[in-house]
Parts: C-alpha cells; structure tokens; sequence
C-alpha cells in the first residue's frame, strides 16, 4: 500500500511514475507537494504516470483536479498517462475525464505538449 | 447463511487510521459475503468515503468523538451504516460535481462515489443527531 | 503514535465467522502498531483463542449474545479487551494441559496459547458478569 | 485459508498431505472424517504431511491429539511429517511434540512405521 513517485525529465516535460495509493493519508498530500516542487523549479508541462496507482479516493481525485488548476494558472499543462480500470471508472463515474488530456503511449504523450 | 442478518459493529475514533481500518474490514465482510472483488473494492471505497465525511465533517477532527461502522450481512444484501457525532447533513444540499461548474471544484465527489459504486445511498439523522450513512449493496449471485 | 491510546471497538454476534474476523482485524491493528509479522500472527491467534472461548463457553454459541473485543493501542503496547455475556470463568480453574495427566485431553489449550504468545494475560469479570480477557503484548522497537 | 487434504497410500502408510489452516471452523471437522474414514478402511498407520498447514488453532492440536488416541486405540500409529516453525513452536509451547513422534524425511517417516 502507500504512495511512491519517481520523476524524470524527457524533453522538456517533467514525468511523475506514480505507484500505489492517492488518499486522503496517503498519497495525496505528497503529490501536491511534488507539483508545487515541479512548478517552483520551473517545469509547467507535466505528465503523470499512473499505471502504478491502484486506489483514489475522493481526496485523491481532489488532488489531480488541484494539480490541474494550479498548473494551468502557471501557464503549464497536466496531462495522465496509462489509467487502469479501476482509474478509469473512477474518472469516467466523476466526468472527470472531459477535463484530463488522457494518453496510453508514453512518447505519443510527450509528443502531445 | 441464515435469514438473520449477521451484524458487525465497529466503533472507531476519529482518527486518520480508522479510515483504512473501516476500509479494510469492509473488504473483508464483503469478500465473507461472496462479492467478488470487483465489488468488494467499491464497497470498500465507499466505507472509506463514508467514514472520511465523518471524520472531516461530521466529527470534524475530534478524536474523542466516535465514528460507528455497522455492517449488516443479509441474505442477498449487505448494509452499512455509517454514523457520526456531527450535527448531519442533507443530501439535497450536496451539489452535483459533474456539473460544468462544479467540474474544477476540488471536493464534492465523495456523495458522488458512494452512490455510484452502491446500489442503494441514504442519509438520515443518526439517534445522536449526527449523520447516518446509510448505503445497499446487492449480492449478484445467491451462495451460501 | 500519541501518548493516548488509539481505540478500537468491535462488537459481534456469537457466530463462527466473528472468529476469523477479530483475528483478521487483530493482525490489522498489530501491523499498523508496528509489530512484526510473527508477531502480528501471534496475535491474531491470541484473538483467535480469546474469541472462540467467548464463543464456545462464555455465550454458549447463543447468536444474540454479544462479544465485545477492544483494541487499546498505546505508545508502547497493545492491549486486547475480549469480553462475552457468560458468567465468566477464574484462570485458577484452568488445568495446565502440560502436565502428563491432561497430555491427551482433546482441550485446555487456548489459554496455555494467549499466555505463551502474548505478554501479559488475565481474566476479569466483565461490567455485565461475563468473562474479560485482558492481554497485552508490548512493542519490541518503538516506531513512529 | 481454508483446509485441503489429499491422501495417498506408500507400503501400507497412509499418508495425508494437509494445506492451509486446522481451526474450528476450517479443517479440524474434517480432519476427523479423514482419520476414521482410513480406520474404517483398514488403515490404522497414518502419516500427516504438515508441511503446507501454516495456521493450528487449539481446536486444531485438540483434533491432532485426539487422532492420535483414536488410532491407537485400533492398534495403529499417528505420526507427524514435516512441521514448518510455526506448527514447530505450537507443540513446543504445548509440549504436544513429547507424544508425537515427528519426522522431516518422507522416506525415514515411513520406514519408521
Ligand atoms: N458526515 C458528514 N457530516 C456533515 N456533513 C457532511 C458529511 N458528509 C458529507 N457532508 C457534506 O457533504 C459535502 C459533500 O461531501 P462529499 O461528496 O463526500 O465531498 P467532499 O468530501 O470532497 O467535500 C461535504 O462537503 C459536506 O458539506
Ligand atoms: N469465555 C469463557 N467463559 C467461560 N469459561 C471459559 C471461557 N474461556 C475459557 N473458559 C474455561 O476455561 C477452560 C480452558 O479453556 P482453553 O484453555 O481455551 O481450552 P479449551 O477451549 O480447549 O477447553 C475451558 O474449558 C472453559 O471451561
């Protein structure tokens, strides 16, 4: 269980892989701090990873909707690479999928910015 | 099993890790009661929601106040009531996120989530004046 | 973890399920409180003893009857309340079921186990009359 | 979880390989059925493959003790085969280990009947 996330530049757009949880006492707290990190140090197009990510809850989804404002404030864009199915419903049952630019290919994804 | 539902109460602080903990039990009672784990991943999402409003809003923090999880295992049915020591909430009152202009709002999905993933969502005033959430999953297939 | 003990409360009908049930949650609470995986097993089997004899002798597998068991999760222990609606039993009438005598008795093992896998183990009169198990297990590293 | 057992004869040994947990509620009623399904077919020397069992409650070893007398008492033999630590620790503490004779050989174990 938990959250763990390991990032990576490619071509100018900031990669997060994130794996496990995205709660309330898990991984959400972390992830905002990961975005604000990224922004501060001037990445503004970022890609999120979740294919690790297994469970979001309310707070979770909270989180990414957060993460997408304040990046677009910035001037940036959030965009979400490989959901699995639980992922998936959890956007599709939210609408939340209208808003996020969703990728399954990593290169056709730092392609799209 | 038995026409008589079988109960499981749990009575939890308000505390970050009761929120697993409820999760974690609701999994287990749901994998007893023969859902398969599809279902029991919903019916643990949503005790976790349910048990998440109650400790931010309903009992707002404070750890004294007590969160109670009763699961109720009837034949084709499992029933979860979440209460708090709040002071409760209207379902009415809780906007709809999907609506484009709640879309960029970060909290609201909660309500949302429950619904979707149980087959039935309810909320009364708890014996105390707290909320009660109540929520119905069906079982699919009949066994045991 | 604070200096106030996390609480866990469950109640549950005198069924077999509730068994396994607080012996999963019993290996839920001992994990989160840092305890190691044998640990965490010795535990759940502590649990497992203390509510089968509630089961079996204290409530007489009467379903209506109640079995409480409560987790006290201190800074540097876990102690384990399991209280039935029986009339209780003293832990001087238990015969040592390692002595040759009772060797090949079929019972009389469940509280040689609490005792040898726990630290501390006693039994109460519960507040209605009934048996109170009380043991304790303290936490070898501290953590959190 | 829950109980499985399969049984095979070797020379006149009956051998049960047991997997997953002897409790109350799980493979202890069965277990019983097994021993006097065997003495009611002419088998009273009996070999119990514990190597899968992880789990023993009291109810379990009260179930071993009492295939024990049983098969005694018709002349035979229980004999116990392969414990891991745990199953280990459990006669240690009962000091059921003094009644059973216990092997980690399978060859050596029937040989020994
Ligand atoms: N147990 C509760 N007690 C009081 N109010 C609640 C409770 N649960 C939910 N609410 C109210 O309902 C609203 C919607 O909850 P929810 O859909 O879970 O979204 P979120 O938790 O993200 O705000 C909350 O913002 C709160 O005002
Ligand atoms: N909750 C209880 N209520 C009443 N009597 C009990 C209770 N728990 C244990 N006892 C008594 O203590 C005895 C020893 O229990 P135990 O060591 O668990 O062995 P076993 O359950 O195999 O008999 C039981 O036979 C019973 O007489």
């Amino acid at each position: 269980m938990s959250f763990r996330a390991t990032s990576r530049e490619i071509t100018g757009v900031m990669m997060f892989d994130l794996v496990g949880r995205i709660t309330l006492g898990e991984g959400s707290a972390m992830l905002r701090d990961l975005v604000r990190e990224a922004l501060r140090g001037g990445h503004n197009k970022i890609l999120m990873n979740l294919s690790g990510i297994d469970y979001i809850d309310s707070t979770g989804l909270g989180e990414l909707v957060s993460a997408y404002r304040l990046i677009k404030s910035q001037g940036g864009e959030l965009k979400l690479l490989k959901l699995n199915k639980k992922v998936t419903d959890l956007l599709q049952v939210t609408k939340l999928y209208t808003i996020f630019d969703i990728h399954n290919e990593e290169a056709q994804a730092i392609a799209s910015f | 099993m038995s026409s008589k539902p079988q109960r499981i109460e749990i009575v939890l602080e308000t505390l970050l890790e009761s929120i697993t903990l409820a999760e974690e039990v609701g999994v287990r009672v749901a994998a007893a009661a023969g859902f398969d784990e599809d279902d029991q991943y919903k019916i643990g999402l949503a005790v976790h929601e349910a048990v998440m409003n109650a400790f931010q809003y309903g009992n707002e923090q404070q750890r004294e106040k007590k969160i109670c999880v009763i699961f109720e295992l009837h034949h084709e049915k499992l029933v979860i009531h979440v209460t708090d020591q709040g002071t409760g909430f209207r379902l009415d009152d809780v906007p709809d996120p999907r609506e484009d202009e709640n879309m960029l709002v970060d909290s609201g999905r909660g309500v949302l989530l429950m619904k979707a993933f149980m087959d039935e969502f309810d909320v009364q005033v708890g014996h105390r004046g707290g909320a009660e959430v109540v929520m119905t999953k069906h079982c699919r297939t009949q066994n045991t």
